[in-house]
């Protein structure tokens, strides 16, 4: 049975964090956001008095506790004051994806039961009309932009001004409410509620207390000892449990700033500005950094082009080894701190990463390459592994311990068990309560004891001692020949080509594996323009001979390197197709966090996974699409088979049978 | 008939062939103006420059001597051979158009479209340049130049004049005979710019550049042609006052002299330029002799001039013959 | 590739606006003036002093003044000399008029008296534009050489016609007169120009600097959206002349001594900052200096490589300067418009986007 | 005609108040050409008002006799409910008049920022000396109205350019920065010179939701001008059309559209 840790200093909730930081760091930033052309900035003391008085504003509405409240928006201080005052009235927030349609609102809202919801503007708050005489529970909305919302009918609409102001108002009758409820928060009541995108079938709410968050934010601060001087960027979905840990659990119990950017698409600026000290992403974003990285150096003069790559090559050499602080000879020092002067110095600082202290990767296995281009330039980036259920961390990557492929140790407090199929179960402070009002999957996720089933197959890597994950434990499977089928490991290997974007690898009770690729538009297309070739759309530019050929290259060299691993030698890629549109989460084929839906997408293309194995070498077909406004139309295209060279293995079905 | 109204008659006179000159200068201003835009301030040291190459030919000086000497130590001047005038003129004339064609295409080629001032300030630029090389291919010391105009008192008038009111004029031959030049050269010009196919095209471009060029009219041709003609008109200026005051740097003065007369006139209406330059003539002479010697201490010809056309430019902004200026949104 | 700008954030509109909004700048400029205060005074001697230090600062400040109605107001004008000697002969009689007045005072009081005039010749600009007004601030230059001339009040009854500034003390120290020092004379000039340079870059950042900008790029609409011209223009005559007598008087009181109108304020002088406006950069503060550095470095370079190292007759090197000044003019209104301060910029985008290309 | 006391509600429900400036048969002339010919209307606080008209029919002139640029030769101009003395443009705008202009008139030398700046010389009072110094109320206002700008910037969607030379930036975005200019002056009437001038479909589509929000927003009085009769029906509360210098209709947009001059003016009936 997993111990039950208590609160250290009566520590118990978010919002008994907030008190603490109100008073211990009362005029260090809390939150900036870049609006009007400057970083906004609140205090800690500050953001205390708005939360309060949204808090009061909520009482004086009539939320009561344990009701649900929908937060439904992009990475803005309000958002956070939102979920910390919702918790200190007893309520529970549950954070949405404000890219999520109506009908994925619906459901979430609906399951929760949410009687209130807090969103950011008119596009939000028509999403949720739209929706809301499906919600049986639903009553009010609250909105942060009144842009357009003049004329809407403020009977059950409210402007989160307002109900602060109105909380103001009342502060000196609700104030003792609120103390009262914020002072029954304990370990065990809920501290949020996060839906997981779930790679199948409906997401689910998992219920995690504050004990879960505090925890996790505890043990994993320390391990990287952050401080209440940390700066982090805050610009990954607030419905993602990351950023709830990143910039609430972690903020709150270290009492560093959360710094909001102005949009989207401002975000590369944003994060140069603010320069931060702490910082996640995942590898998708290194990767399309690096590719523009390499895009914009194409068209360097000669000298700068020379001293680039000359000096990048030396990092490559030593620049890991420097950041893991291994023993390097003086003049490689030498070299690379004039290459940090005239290279990595102003690279660094351009990508706005100059004063990353920690930074992480998760959630996708990251290519060796990126990862270590990133190392080099002595950013101290690392992985972790973790899920939702854990309150994030599985295990983590010390410092001077990073490989690019395993996934780092266990994190402190966190017990980690392998079944004998490869899977991993872990136990921890962290572990989430219950899936909300799904007993069922809770138990066959969770046993009696409080281990936790990954859904991911891997083991421990002996050298290193850490832990090395394949894939998702039911995509491994069995080929027709028995061998190990780990389609993840396969893609992956894939997707390290800067040429490849997604690729979905099959093979499960077949005969060989076979794959649909998507080619990465922005790497492809600059080769494509470097090599005149034209081309009108993305379809046209991946049915091209010459990148298919190019892909084949790719793929023949995954082939190569899985045939030295006797384990997975038979995952080899016999033939593939290069699919004539983007996977796309609006068309249900990948998730909101852009994992693949392998399921989903072995339906709808179907006719094309056939004419991967019936031999044909090409084939017509027509897809749905839906586009950015949410019209339906349908593209048709023929697409190539194209065959790819693969190396026989020696006896791996022994390997596989044992 | 009282002396004092007598001396002013003398003073009228001579303020008049003064002005003759001064527009003159004028013209070549209004020609390039007109043609391309530009307000050449250079057109007075162009003068300059085109008198110290008259005076350097004639005398058959060694271009660039005092350079050569310089950097190579040697001791040449002369050729030793003299030119006779008119083929020294002729000889300049190339200069002056070879002049033309260099301003044209290292210079203004390159400044179409630029708004009047950064082209006015390109002209200073030119002034600057034209008088360095001028000095340094010619010598900067002051030149007589004498190319065979009559010089002295004009006795026929003074003995006219002493008959009627038993004083003497004292008018110089000289200025009569520019004033003639003048009067000539400013009679061709607009024969030219009114019946010529050249002329005709210089008007259209003034006009319509647009227009121009889409009639075939090509913009380079003519403004190697104005400024040829204003090289022309300044050699001719540089003549006159040349044999008049001696080649020096004083000489390129004049032409700032020419820029009231033009504020006056309007920069791009050649009668204009005349009335502007005789009344600029006699005005100044004038207000010298009644107001400026008896009573400001003398020398008012540095100013009155523009004195006189800043005040009528505050009240009519496009001066006697421009066209009126309307403003829209 | 000097430039580390992560982290460097505003969080407030006065931190955004500041002059030097980014760190590295901001340091470098606060080095510039650590060495200009603390480090030159003590090693500058009497030649750098009055063959490149001096007329630098000098020039700097009439450029500066020069520049924000050239460049920032738009307005031409070709009467920087006339003005200059307006602040020389303004400060002289103030000087021999208030003996026991610290000629600080006069220098800024002469810079008062200039602006004065500067808008009496404005006021044509509200009428003439262009060019046209270019022309006539040449009525300003020769009519105020004419009267310094010619009206013997103004050079006291001199028989020379020359005015000479007599010895006057900055606490204590000699200034003006015979018996000054180099280090005194160069840190009361630095002081001026660097308090001009300060006021110059207030006033073109805030609205008075809108205005005039306003005016330059089209001013039927800046008349339209409420700036009233005739202010706006005269403003900027005002500060201009202020800026333009104050370098006057100091270029007759600190550096020259003895001045003679003609030689010293002539056309000659009006053209020459006109030149440094344009080849530093009209409309920037910094190409105020530049120019001014460049045209008083040119001269000084030429003499010392052709005369001092050649041995060439000083004559060809003066005509070979004219030669190259007037090229340079057309040079850069031809290739670089916006001056050395363009370049600067240019140079200082690579720099912050270093190692890529854009 | 609608009495010039009391307002009206339009059928999207806004109260539209009483008459901010009337025009009284004002006629203007080129020399002998009449540009304008006894036309008189009213334009009412928080309304939208349009002035439309062929091309050439003194559409531009009757603006800027609005905004004071021509003074007419007959007739008087009311503003507020006195009597307005022939003024000085700049006068006019500090009145609380602000427009844009057909082809825009932007500062190209200046950035976006400084450009919608201007736009607060009405509410920036302070000295040259202050200015000098930079102390006092010339920093306290230079702030103030920075955090105005911004508001308005915010409001039109321009965040990512407002550093960048207005000289560097497309047609459309142009525009828009005239728009926040005149936007940034917090106008009592804000006169629109064809915003929708020149403009793709998308892009006036922007225009004419940025239209409606500023009015809707700020409760803003707008009179636009424009000869795309399409658009202006759609936004305005209440119409003017002019034709060949004289006034042929007023109304909304739908007694307008039932006019039949207008309908001849635009099908291009011979005129007598």
């Amino acid at each position: 049975m997993a111990k039950h840790p208590e609160p250290v200093e009566g520590l118990a909730s978010i919002p008994a964090l907030l008190q603490r930081n109100a008073t211990q760091y009362a005029n260090r930033p809390a939150y900036r956001e870049k609006e009007f052309g400057i970083w906004q900035c609140w205090t800690w003391a500050e953001a205390e008095r708005e939360i309060e008085a949204l808090a009061l504003g909520l009482i004086d509405m009539g939320v009561a506790e344990g009701d649900f409240v929908a937060v439904v928006g992009r990475n803005r201080p309000y958002f956070y004051w939102a979920i910390v005052a919702v918790q200190s009235i007893g309520a529970v927030p549950v954070t949405l994806y404000h890219d999520a349609s109506a009908d994925e609102m619906a459901f979430v809202m609906e399951h929760c039961g949410a009687r209130l919801a807090i969103v950011e503007d008119q596009e939000q708050v028509d999403k949720v009309i739209e929706v809301q005489d499906g919600l049986s529970k639903f009553e009010q909305m609250i909105y942060i932009d009144p842009r357009g919302l003049r004329k809407y009918d403020h009977g059950k609409l409210h402007a989160y001004s307002d109900i602060q102001e109105k909380g103001r108002a009342r502060r000196a009758d609700l104030l003792d409410e609120l103390e009262a409820r914020r002072g029954k928060l304990d370990y065990d009541s809920i501290c949020v509620m996060l839906y997981t995108s779930g790679t199948t079938g409906k997401p689910k709410g998992v219920v995690l207390s504050n004990r879960n968050i505090i925890e996790a934010s505890k043990s994993s601060s320390e391990f990287d000892n952050l401080r209440p001087k940390e700066e982090v960027l805050a610009y990954l979905p607030m419905a993602w449990v990351g950023d709830f840990i990143f910039s609430i659990g972690q903020a709150y119990w270290c009492g560093f700033c959360v710094n909001c950017p102005e949009s989207a698409d401002t975000m590369q600026v944003d994060l140069r500005e603010i320069g931060p000290t702490y910082y996640f992403a995942p590898p998708r974003v290194f990767e399309t950094q690096l590719t523009s990285v390499m895009i914009r150096m194409e068209d360097a003069g000669r000298t700068k082009k020379w001293l680039f790559d000359h000096f990048m090559a030396h990092a490559r050499k030593v620049g890991g080894d420097i950041l893991d602080g291994k023993p390097v000879g003086a003049w490689d020092r030498l070299k690379y701190g004039l290459g940090n002067l005239l290279v990595y110095g102003p690279l660094k600082n351009t990508l706005g990463l100059s004063r990353v202290r920690v930074g992480y990767t998760a959630g996708e296995a990251i290519g060796p390459e990126i990862f270590s281009f990133y190392r080099s330039l002595g950013i101290n980036l690392k992985q972790l592994y973790g899920q939702t259920e854990a309150s994030v961390f599985i295990t983590l990557q010390p410092d001077g311990e990073v490989r690019a492929d395993t996934v780092g140790v266990p994190a402190p407090g966190v017990e980690i068990r392998i079944a004998e199929d490869g899977e991993v179960f872990y136990r921890s402070p962290g572990v989430f309560e219950c899936y909300y009002k799904n007993e069922e999957s809770t138990k066959s996720t969770k046993d009696p004891e409080g281990w936790v089933a990954t859904g991911d197959a891997g083991f421990f890597d002996d050298e290193t001692g850490q832990l090395r994950i394949i894939d998702r434990a039911k995509d491994v499977g069995k080929m027709a020949n028995g061998a190990l089928f780990a389609p993840k490991y396969v893609e992956n290997k894939l997707k390290f080509f800067p040429n490849i974007l997604e690729a979905v690898v099959f093979g499960n009770e077949r005969e060989e594996c076979t794959a649909f690729i998507n080619i990465d538009l922005t790497a492809v297309g600059n080769w494509a323009e470097r090599n005149n070739i034209g081309y009108a759309s993305y379809q046209e530019l991946a049915g091209h001979p010459r990148v298919l050929d190019t892909i084949r290259e790719h793929v023949e060299e995954v082939n190569r390197s899985l045939a030295d691993d006797p384990m997975l030698g038979h995952c080899q890629v016999h033939r593939f197709l290069v699919l004539h549109k983007e996977l796309d989460a609006d068309d249900g084929e990948m998730t909101r966090t852009r994992k693949v839906r392998r399921g989903v997408i072995s339906e709808k293309f179907d006719d094309l996974l056939g004419a991967l194995y019936d031999g044909s070498d090409e084939i017509f077909t027509k897809t749905e699409v839906t586009y950015e406004d949410g019209r339906k139309g349908s593209i048709s295209a023929t697409l190539k088979i194209v065959e790819a060279a693969v190396k026989p293995v020696e006896d791996a079905r022994q390997v596989a049978a044992e | 008939m009282p002396d004092q109204l007598i001396f002013a008659m003398e003073v009228f006179l001579n303020g008049l062939m003064a002005g003759v000159l001064y527009a003159l200068v004028a013209l070549g201003f209004v020609l390039i103006f007109k043609a391309s835009g530009i307000f050449n301030y250079a057109q007075g040291v162009m003068a300059l420059f085109a008198a110290l190459t008259l005076v350097g030919v004639m005398e058959g000086q060694v271009p660039f001597s005092h350079l050569v000497n310089a950097v190579l130590g040697t001791e040449i001047h002369h050729f030793g051979w003299h030119v006779p005038a008119l083929l020294a003129i002729a000889l300049t004339m190339l200069v002056m158009i070879a002049l033309a064609w260099a301003v044209n295409h290292f210079v203004f080629r390159h400044l179409v479209n630029q708004e009047p001032i950064i082209l006015f300030m390109a002209t200073i630029g030119l002034a600057y340049f034209l008088e360095g090389l001028g000095d340094i291919m010619w010598g900067a010391d002051i030149k007589k130049l004498d190319v065979g105009l009559p010089q002295g008192i004009n006795t026929i008038i003074d003995e006219y004049t002493y008959n009627l009111f038993d004083y003497g004029f004292f008018i110089d031959n000289l200025d009569i005979v520019a004033t003639l030049i003048a009067a000539v050269l400013v009679a061709g010009l607009i024969v030219f710019a009114q019946y010529t196919k050249q002329g005709r095209a210089m008007r259209a471009v003034a006009d319509d550049h647009q227009a121009a060029l889409s009639v075939g009219i090509s913009l380079n041709w003519i403004w190697v042609m104005v400024w040829s003609l204003a090289g022309f008109v300044a050699l001719v200026a540089g003549i006159v006052w040349g044999t008049k005051s001696g080649v020096q740097f004083s000489l390129s003065l004049i032409a700032l002299k020419a820029l009231p007369v033009l504020m006056l006139g309007g920069f791009t209406s050649i009668p204009g330029a005349i009335v502007g330059g005789l009344i600029i003539g006699v005005g100044e002479k004038l207000f010298e002799f009644l107001i400026g010697a008896p009573y400001l201490g003398g020398a008012t010809e540095n100013w009155f001039a523009y004195m006189l056309a800043l005040l009528f430019l505050v009240f009519r902004p496009q001066g006697l013959f421009g066209e009126k200026i309307i403003e829209r949104v | 590739m000097f430039y580390r700008e992560a982290g460097d954030f505003k969080t407030s509109y006065a931190e955004d606006n500041q002059t030097f909004p980014i760190k590295f700048d901001r340091y470098r400029y606060y080095a510039v003036l650590a060495v200009a205060f603390l480090v030159i005074p003590f090693i500058v001697n009497d030649y750098w002093l009055n063959a490149v230090l001096l007329p630098f600062l000098i020039y700097a400040i009439a450029a500066i003044g020069l520049n924000i109605l050239t460049g920032y107001c738009g307005q031409v004008s070709l009467g920087t000399g006339g003005f200059m000697a307006v602040g020389a002969y303004a400060c002289y009689k103030l000087m021999t008029a208030f003996p026991d007045i610290s000629i600080l005072i006069h220098v800024v009081l002469a810079g008062g008296i200039t602006a004065a005039v500067g808008v009496l010749f404005g006021l044509p600009s509200l009428r003439i534009k262009g060019f046209y007004l270019a022309v006539a601030t040449l009525a300003a230059q020769f009519f105020l050489v004419w009267l310094f001339n010619r009206v013997p009040w103004f050079y006291n009854y001199s028989a020379s016609g020359q005015i000479s500034a007599p010895e006057r003390t900055v606490f204590g120290v000699p200034v003006t007169g015979a018996e000054t020092s180099a280090w005194a004379v160069y840190l009361v000039c630095l002081v001026f120009l660097t308090a001009s340079a300060l006021i110059a870059r207030n006033l073109t950042r805030g609205m008075a600097g809108r205005k005039w900008m306003a005016i330059r790029d089209m001013d039927i609409a800046a008349e339209i959206i409420g700036v009233d011209p005739l202010r706006a223009k005269l403003s900027a005559f005002a500060v201009s002349s202020f800026f333009i007598g104050v370098s006057g008087a100091l270029f007759f009181a600190v550096y020259l001594g003895a001045v003679e109108v003609g030689e010293a304020f002539g056309i000659n002088k009006s053209f020459l900052v006109l030149f440094m406006v344009i080849i530093g950069g009209l409309g920037s503060i910094f190409g105020s200096f530049a120019g001014a550095a460049f045209l008083v470095l040119l001269p000084v370079l030429l003499k010392n490589l052709l005369v001092g190292s050649l041995g060439w007759p000083t004559d060809v090197a003066a005509h070979l300067e004219l030669i190259i000044v007037g090229a340079l003019i057309v040079v850069f209104l031809v290739a670089e418009p916006h001056g050395l301060a363009q370049l600067w910029r240019v140079a200082k985008e690579k720099l912050r986007l270093w190692p890529f290309p854009h | 005609m609608l009495d010039a006391s009391e307002g009206y509600t339009t059928e999207d429900g806004r109260k539209i108040g009483g008459v901010v400036m009337e025009m009284k048969n004002i006629t203007l002339r080129f020399g002998g050409v009449v540009a304008i010919q006894d036309i008189s209307f009213d334009i009412r606080e928080g309304e939208i008002r349009a002035i439309i008209g062929p091309n050439g029919a003194g559409k531009s002139s009757m603006l800027n006799v609005i905004s004071g640029f021509y003074n007419p030769q007959e007739g008087e101009v009311f503003y507020k409910g006195e009597k307005r003395p022939p003024m000085k443009p700049y006068q006019v705008a500090r009145q609380g008049i602000a427009r844009t202009f057909q082809n825009i008139a932007l500062f190209e030398g200046m950035s976006v920022l400084d450009n919608v700046m201007t736009g607060r010389i009405r509410q920036m009072k302070a000295g040259l000396l202050a200015q000098a110094l930079w102390k006092g109320r010339a920093e306290r206002e230079e702030v103030e109205n920075r955090e105005v700008v911004e508001k308005v910037i915010d409001f039109l969607e321009i965040q990512h350019i407002r550093k960048t030379p207005v000289g560097r930036l497309p047609y459309g975005l142009k525009k828009r920065v005239e728009l926040a200019r005149a936007l940034a002056a917090e106008p009592s009437i804000l006169l629109l010179d064809e915003p929708m001038a020149g403009m793709n479909v998308e892009e006036k589509e922007d225009m004419s939701r940025f239209i409606l929000d500023v009015n809707d927003e700020f409760g803003t009085t707008i009179a636009l001008i424009e000869h795309d009769m399409g658009v202006v029906m759609d936004l305005s509360d209440r119409v003017v059309v002019m034709d060949y210098g004289k006034k042929i209709g007023d109304g909304t947009p739908d007694e307008v559209r039932g006019n039949q001059d207008v309908i001849d003016a635009y099908l291009g009936v011979a005129h007598d």
